[in-house]
């Protein structure tokens, strides 16, 4: 109906040459070439996925929704290396993709470095550098057997939550996410390695804007 | 103040609050069937200028109507005044003097170039 | 035990102008609203599209009608049950008394939608939204004022709230509230020369006569503004006035701005009497709005001998197409009670 | 001794006068451009010159352009300009002969009269006297027909006459009292001393002499003055254009016309504008749309007091009607065109985006269809198909829609984007092996002929169709149609192709019209202008319609697609391009291809 | 769909016997807040809630910035039905609004789509060799406040008035986009307006601001906020909703999402010090609160046992408004009462 409701209260819209409502008009139109574009361009990695779009729209479309499909499909046949937005994936997959499997958390105080989050301040710096006192401060279990806030989980739930990304192949979508970008750090000759600091494809794909946005 | 690694992003929201709406003003007075106006894009399909490239007058007359005017002289200066436009058009709208006048106004204001 | 030939339900405009018809051949109507008064939605409308003709000649013209001797009226007369015996109608009042015709004629109408239902609209929640019902009135007492008594700078009108939308389960279009919104906006210009009028549309249907011309006169004569879009949110500014959001899809680009009123053309229901009645009698059609036998051939009889439908209980109608409706009815019926033939 | 304080006024007039008019005319005459100069140069010293004089005598004194249109009117610019200038000749020579020197004080000619009292004994005495008397009469007359004019401008035919500036209104009210002063002041001179001829000796006889004596210096002084006054207000007012249209003659025939910017051969162009007002009624803007206050003699008059208006300078269809009419020759349209004109930008390209496509076969023609042409695609069709039976190979440079000939952003004053577009197209054609351009639009023509420089010449179709029927490569069938031609404002006025379409239509029964030629009337859609809505065009281009189809043809043909649009829209007559109807009548010749003989041309036509 | 108004959107929440899933964000963030909310539902409330050792994270994060496929996100939130039904509990708890937003999605598929739940079960016994039980009822934290609302204020301390003025405090509420807008009938109050914190802010003698972005999301984005690059975009969200919300001026900030939480305290520090501005009268910020820490405060814990002291906007201000008495010397002791070296200073954000 393309009455833009979606676009309309969208914060990706605001902030980026996006548009949800365009987006479902290529999904309808089923132009193979458009469809493609949008897998290689910038545009579907400019959702933030805050899904405001599902509770407006007048026909109970979910735009937020049929962008992460496009994205799992852009990964999967691996066009999503073509855009800068695209590439970024790995340096997610490198943090916080890496973190649930090796920890057990999205999120940990151990994560969040300060070097990697400036924005974070000077209060959360002191967090971190104190992180065990503070924490059991508040009633945590900081990175301790047993129950509580921010313990450390243990090797049984680990296993388990590992199995899990083998069986049902979100493992293989981590290493097909590596694959593809050590490819495509090798065409822009920036080096790559398996960890973060010596990274250089990460802290591109990490930090760097080109200026078109 | 401090750089962080990256700065805040700029909204692109047309605010009708904040737009300056006078100067579309100044193109109905000089071109009063701009008023008429439908934007049904007849213009925008037979233009020369656009098959050469992704000009869009429907597109651009509207962002003018709207006062957002950044960018538009450099679109603007796509437009070959060849006149098409304003022998398709179905409202009878004077699309080439709408052109016209708004590189005049852009120029008077001198809205800046990208170049 | 009451009898007469035709029993009508509803005494708006294609209630009365059917029953006049009928009146004209000598057949004895009952004429039976539920409110004090007749005409219907007629009470609100100060003029009508496309012409601005005042709406109160319609309504004494139509009352004249109703001076007929073969027309008995029946005010504050709610009808409860409508049922056939093997050759007569039966119609139950609420106050419990039953009368019996010959043929009965549905015109019981519809009910404008409740904008409540739409809560990112605000209506009922924030004072300057409100629907093109209220500000039809405000526009017959002659003075159009924000919520805080002071004169308006820009008036919104949002098209298609409760039309064409899945979430409140309306998915057809109300067909009457484009050109509404365009004469209310006009007529806003008429009243305030230098408020800004925006229209929010997502298609204009013109589908009248004169409707395309007239949507023109508002961009050229009234400097109507319109935006191809759907108002996605409405919230109070600090100023008492309210920010509206849509998407200005035609340049692809969100838009906000603060208005004073944002009118609702608030889209058309059947109303409780018809979709009651037509469960009543098993023609409950689409959205409950009654259905007729053939859209096509038969759109004025039912599937029940002798029961006939006029007017918006059967769908969004405009008034002509309505009165229309009303005389091919009472033809019908006309045709019926003489027993001639298909 | 003849004088008399009252002279000093009309010495010191007479004075003024001709400094302020040297000095203007160095001023301007050294600011020519470049290639006015040079062209100067190379004609002051030819027979050019001679033409020039002669020129200026038929026009600045005879008026003989004005004569043609409007007698009247003729007469009356000729009695006044030449009956002056014999006046002043033979008071020359009365006076020389009255002194015996021909350095006799300049004054002594003008009041004459005055100061030759005594009974004339010189030569000739008798017959001068006569002469000048029968001159002052002749210009008397001329005045009487320019009093009647202000009055009531209908009497001699003409519509519509220009306001006046003030300096117009001291300078028109001491000329017009001039005369009259000095047929007065001779008389009462003569009613003292009896010297004068048939003229003011008969009124001399009638005023008794105590008036006389008492009436007889003022009189002189009043003529004196009005004089002085008629002097130092020319320079400012429109009688100006008497001294500078003798400039002008010179400098035109000496080869100059008006360039892209402006220069001092536009300052004397504009001073040389009498205002007559001749263009007003030559322009549809004023008879069809009735709209005022653009034309070229209002844009003249607000350019020279510097009350210029966007409004004025673009409000025009560029038509060159008015340039065609002007009994003084003004270049009107080239020198509003300089008035659009725009600065241009140092170092700017535009139109980057523009693909240059190029072709290297062997071919012998490059068809360019033009902007508009695309619009009316039977045009293109029909031309296809008289490519083909005259078995023509040719390649369609803008077939999949291509870049514009540049003369629209050039008539709005975009010049450098001009320039740019006519960069990429030359690029174009200049690189393929053809050996002519064939143009469908008259616009694109006219640029290609006058703002590129090609090595191959450029040909409008209907050049090019007379061109192909001459060579009896293609044959029309007879046929009994009747059709009236229309010539647009670029093909006629614009290039003076007049001949070849009616060549082309010969085997028709062409009608003719009252608006032909030079006088061909605008469709109204002209690209020059950018202000006129859709209804005043409309109004044009009905009228325009109107006058073409007084004779009922069975078809309005023309030449350009745009007139072809406009025309067909106004639906009064089937209008076709002569491309199309030569086209639908051409004698179809057994070896070309199928494909021409496709209906879809005719499809097209009756989709139009 | 049937028609329904906003304030009939109500979603049912067990009274008892709640099965507690910590969320990533909250404890690292704001780790007092769920340590007080256990606190608040065993001790005051009396009611059985318990706290798995054997949680782990829901995965929704990967799975809405595009790196953790449906499938896997699906079985690694079976897993966490699974340990629920272990433990014996039906009433599922998700301390974080992702979380909640994505199991709601989830069984919202399942239910659409039986063949993709079977597959599921599937993945998950071969995985883990776990079977479960689908949740009876999902509710969030901050239901279980709302819910208790009365209760709780006959034992508060204080009420959201301002001691100098006695005026109500003016407070903005920020709803997280994944609790009301993605299901608005299971919460309270549709997406439009959700009553659960106007609800307690009302009871608790607070007055609701409402202001033009009052709905508009705090900015995280999952995948733009992850990477350093993308942060103007998320920042750029939260400093529109506190240009909007600045002219009313209001006291503090009050969130049921730890995310936007966060974001809505971090960015008021990154606009300060990279642009210099701020919303308050005096440099130092609104200051935002979990609707933990508000029960906390008003209930009389020590500030800095709820985890006030890791805000970067500073609460002292605050505290002084509502005269809740605090002790400065307390703020920065850690766990082993050890006095630890105060943060630094921001240059433009005052502290």
């Amino acid at each position: 109906m393309n009455c833009g409701v979606c676009t309309a209260i969208c914060p990706a819209a605001e902030f980026y040459d996006y548009d949800p409502r365009d987006i479902c008009n290529v999904l309808m139109s089923k132009d193979e070439e458009k469809i493609e574009d949008l897998l290689k361009g910038d545009k579907i990695w400019h959702c933030g996925q805050c899904l405001s779009c599902k509770t407006r729209c007048p026909r109970g479309n979910v735009p937020g929704l049929l962008v992460s499909l496009l994205r799992e499909v852009s990964i999967r046949v691996g066009l999503f290396t073509e855009s800068e937005e695209g590439r970024r994936q790995y340096a997610i997959k490198k943090t916080l993709g890496e973190n649930i499997i090796n920890s057990g958390y999205c999120v940990h105080v151990m994560h969040v470095k300060p070097h990697l989050h400036p924005e974070q301040g000077p209060v959360w710096k002191w967090y971190f550098d104190n992180a065990e006192e503070v924490a059991d401060r508040q009633g945590g279990n900081y990175n301790k057997e047993g129950s509580g806030a921010l313990r450390k989980i243990n090797d049984v739930n680990l296993k388990d939550l590992r199995k899990i990304f083998e069986v049902t192949g979100g493992k293989d979508f981590y290493d097909h996410i590596d694959k593809l970008s050590k490819v495509k750090a090798v065409q822009l000759k920036k080096n790559i390695t398996d960890n973060i600091d010596d990274n250089e494809y990460f802290y591109h794909v990490y930090r760097d804007k080109s200026q078109k946005q | 103040m401090k750089d962080l690694g990256f700065s805040i992003s700029k909204s692109r929201t047309i605010d009708l609050d904040k737009a300056d709406l006078s100067v579309y003003q100044k193109i109905i007075d000089k071109v009063p069937s701009a008023k008429l106006c439908l934007m049904c894009g007849a213009c925008t399909a037979t233009c020369s200028a656009r098959n050469h490239t992704d000009f869009n007058f429907r597109k651009i007359h509207l962002l003018f109507r709207r006062g957002q005017f950044d960018g538009l002289a450099d679109e603007l200066d796509k437009c070959m005044l060849c006149g098409k436009c304003r022998l398709v058009c179905n409202r009878g709208v004077n699309t080439r003097a709408i052109v016209y006048n708004m590189r005049i106004i852009l120029d008077n204001l001198n809205y800046k170039r990208i170049k | 035990m009451k009898k007469t030939d035709v029993i009508i339900i509803g005494g708006g405009p294609a209630g009365i102008e059917a029953a006049y018809d009928l009146a004209r051949n000598d057949v004895q109507v009952f004429l039976f609203e539920k409110e004090d008064e007749l005409f219907g939605h007629m009470n609100i409308a100060a003029t009508l599209f496309p012409n601005f003709q005042d709406a109160s000649e319609i309504r004494s013209l139509l009352l004249q009608k109703t001076k007929h001797n073969n027309i008995k009226i029946f005010k504050n007369t709610g009808v409860a049950k409508v049922h056939k015996d093997d050759k007569d109608w039966h119609v139950q009042t609420e106050k419990g008394e039953e009368y019996t015709a010959k043929a009965v004629l549905l015109a019981s109408g519809f009910k404008t939608f409740d904008a409540k239902y739409k809560e990112e609209l605000g209506y009922g929640i924030y004072k300057g939204v409100i629907t093109s019902v209220e500000f039809e009135e405000m526009y017959k007492e002659g003075k159009i004022l924000t919520p805080y008594e002071k004169k308006p700078q820009r008036i919104a009108f949002l098209n298609c709230v409760g039309s064409r939308d899945e979430k409140v389960g309306n998915h057809y279009c109300s067909r009457v509230c484009c050109i509404n919104a365009v004469k209310l906006s006009i007529e806003a210009k008429k009243l305030l020369p230098d408020v800004e009028a925006y229209c929010f549309y997502m298609d204009i249907r013109m589908s009248g006569q004169f409707y395309e011309e007239l949507y023109r006169k508002s961009q050229e004569d009234y400097n109507v503004n319109y935006i191809r879009g759907r108002i996605s949110e409405v919230s109070p500014t600090i100023d008492n006035r309210l920010q509206i959001k849509c998407e200005d899809t035609l340049s692809q680009t969100p838009l906000k701005m603060s208005v004073d009123l944002l009118v609702l053309m608030i889209g058309i229901e059947a109303s409780e009497g018809t979709s009651m009645i037509a469960k009543q009698v098993g023609i409950n059609g689409e959205y409950s709005f009654a259905k007729s036998l053939s859209l096509h051939s038969a759109d004025n009889k039912t599937k029940n001998e002798g029961f006939f439908l006029a007017g918006t209980c059967k769908r969004p109608l405009t008034m002509p197409e309505t009165m229309a409706d009303a005389r091919a009815a009472a033809l019908e019926i006309g045709y019926y009670l003489k027993g001639v033939p298909e | 001794m003849s004088f008399h304080p009252f002279v000093i006024p009309f010495t010191a007039g007479a004075a003024i006068l001709f400094a302020v008019i040297v000095y203007k005319v160095y001023k301007w005459t050294t600011s020519l451009d470049r290639k006015q100069k040079f062209i100067v140069k190379q004609n002051i010293f030819t027979i050019k010159t001679i033409r020039a004089i002669s020129e200026v005598f038929r026009e600045a004194l005879i008026h003989r352009n004005i004569y043609r249109k409007n007698p009247v009117l003729g007469y009356m610019h000729m009695s006044l300009a030449f009956g002056w200038f014999l006046l002043i000749v033979f008071g020359k020579v009365k006076a020389s002969l009255y002194a015996g020197t021909f350095f006799e004080p300049p004054w002594l000619a003008i009041f004459f009269n005055f100061f030759a009292v005594e009974k004339h004994t010189f030569l000739f005495s008798t017959q001068l006297t006569f002469i000048m008397d029968f001159l002052l009469l002749i210009v008397l007359s001329g005045l009487a027909l320019a009093f009647i004019k202000r009055m009531k401008s209908s009497l001699l035919g003409m519509k519509k006459t220009t306001r006046h500036s003030s300096f117009d209104r001291i300078a028109l009210t001491s000329l017009w009292l001039i005369f009259p002063l000095r047929l007065l002041a001779e008389s009462t001179t003569d009613a003292l001393h009896s010297n004068g001829g048939f003229l003011t000796g008969s009124i001399g006889q009638l005023i008794p002499t105590s008036a006389a004596s008492f009436m007889e210096l003022p009189l002189w002084w009043a003529y004196s003055l009005s004089l002085f006054f008629f002097f130092v207000a020319l320079p400012y007012s429109r009688y100006m254009h008497i001294p500078i249209e003798v400039v002008l003659i010179f400098l035109r025939n000496w080869g100059a016309t008006a360039g892209e910017h402006h220069s001092g051969y536009t300052d004397i162009q504009i001073n040389s504008c009498s205002r007559c007002g001749i263009c007003i009624d030559s322009c549809q803007l004023n008879f069809a749309a009735q709209l005022g206050n653009v034309q070229s003699v209002y844009f003249i008059r607000d350019t020279r007091y510097n009350t210029l208006s966007d409004e004025v300078v673009n409000n025009c269809l560029m038509c060159g009607r008015c340039s065609n009419e002007c009994p003084v020759g003004l270049e009107l349209t080239l020198v509003r065109q300089q008035y659009r004109n725009k600065e241009e930008i140092p170092g700017k390209f535009y139109y980057e985006y523009t693909k240059s496509i190029e072709n290297q076969e062997n071919i012998d023609v490059i068809y360019y269809a033009g902007c508009m042409t695309h619009l009316t695609p039977s045009i293109i069709h029909s031309m296809k198909k008289i490519f083909a039976s005259a078995q023509v190979s040719y390649w369609f440079m803008d077939e999949d829609k291509g870049v514009c000939c540049g003369r629209p952003m050039r008539q709005q004053g975009f010049v450098q984007q001009a320039k740019n577009l006519v960069i990429k197209n030359s690029r174009m054609i200049n690189s393929s092996k053809a050996k002519l351009l064939v143009t469908s639009c008259p616009i694109c023509y006219k640029s290609f002929k006058e703002e590129y420089n090609l090595n191959i010449p450029v040909m409008h179709h209907t050049e090019y169709i007379e061109k192909l029927i001459n060579s009896k490569k293609i044959k029309l069938k007879p046929t009994n149609i009747t059709a009236v031609y229309h010539d647009p404002c670029e093909l006629g006025r614009g290039t003076g192709i007049y001949e070849q379409p009616r060549n082309i239509l010969k085997n028709f029964s062409l009608l003719v019209s009252d608006n032909e030629r030079e006088n061909s009337l605008c469709c109204g859609g002209s690209l020059s202008n950018a202000i006129l809505d859709l209804r005043l065009q409309l109004k044009i281009r009905d009228h325009a319609l109107d006058e073409l189809t007084k004779e009922r043809p069975d078809v309005l043909v023309t030449a350009c697609p745009l007139c072809k649009k406009s025309f067909v829209h106004g639906n009064k007559a089937a209008v076709m391009d002569i491309a199309e109807i030569v086209a639908k009548n051409i004698v179809t010749n057994k070896k070309v291809s199928e494909k021409v003989y496709s209906n879809e041309l005719y499809g097209v036509l009756i989709n139009e | 769909m049937s028609k329904q108004y906003w304030k009939d959107y109500q979603s049912a929440v067990a009274d008892d016997n709640y099965y507690y899933e910590r969320s990533c964000i909250r404890q690292s963030f704001f780790t007092g807040s769920e340590e007080i909310f256990l606190k608040i539902v065993k001790d005051i409330l009396k009611k059985d809630i318990v706290d798995d050792m054997n949680l782990h994270t829901c995965s929704g994060i990967g799975y809405y910035s595009g790196v953790v496929p449906l499938d896997t996100t699906m079985t690694v939130v079976a897993r966490l039905f699974a340990l629920m039904t272990e433990a014996g509990y039906k009433n599922f708890v998700p301390s974080c609004i992702t979380s909640f937003g994505l199991v709601n999605e989830m069984v919202d598929m399942w239910h659409h789509f039986p063949e993709k739940l079977e597959e599921i079960k599937g993945y998950l016994k071969e995985a883990t060799g776990k079977d479960f039980k689908m949740p009876e009822n999902i509710a969030h934290p901050c239901d279980i406040i709302y819910k208790n609302r009365k209760a709780l204020k006959d034992k508060m301390k204080y009420s959201l008035t301002n001691v100098r003025t006695g005026k109500p405090l003016k407070v903005v509420e920020h709803i997280g986009c994944h609790y009301a807008k993605i299901f608005p009938r299971h919460v309270k109050g549709g997406a439009e307006f959700p009553q659960v914190l106007v609800g307690m802010i009302e009871e608790w003698g607070g007055e609701v601001v409402d202001y033009p972005e009052r709905r508009h999301c705090c900015g995280f984005g999952f995948s733009q906020y992850l990477v350093l690059a993308n942060r103007g975009y998320s920042a750029a969200n939260s400093k529109k909703k506190f240009e909007s919300m600045q002219p009313f001026k209001p006291d503090f900030i009050l969130t049921n999402c730890p995310g936007c939480n966060m974001f809505m305290d971090r960015w008021q520090y990154t606009i300060a010090e990279t642009e210099g501005i701020t919303y308050d009268d005096e440099k130092r910020g609104i200051p935002v609160l979990t609707y933990e820490e508000l029960t906390g405060l008003l209930l009389g814990y020590n500030p800095w046992d709820l985890g006030l002291q890791v805000h970067q906007v500073q609460v002292e201000p605050l505290l002084e408004k509502m005269g809740i008495e605090y002790n400065p010397k307390d703020k920065y002791v850690g766990k082993t009462g050890k006095q630890l070296t105060e943060p630094e200073k921001p240059m433009n954000l005052k502290v």
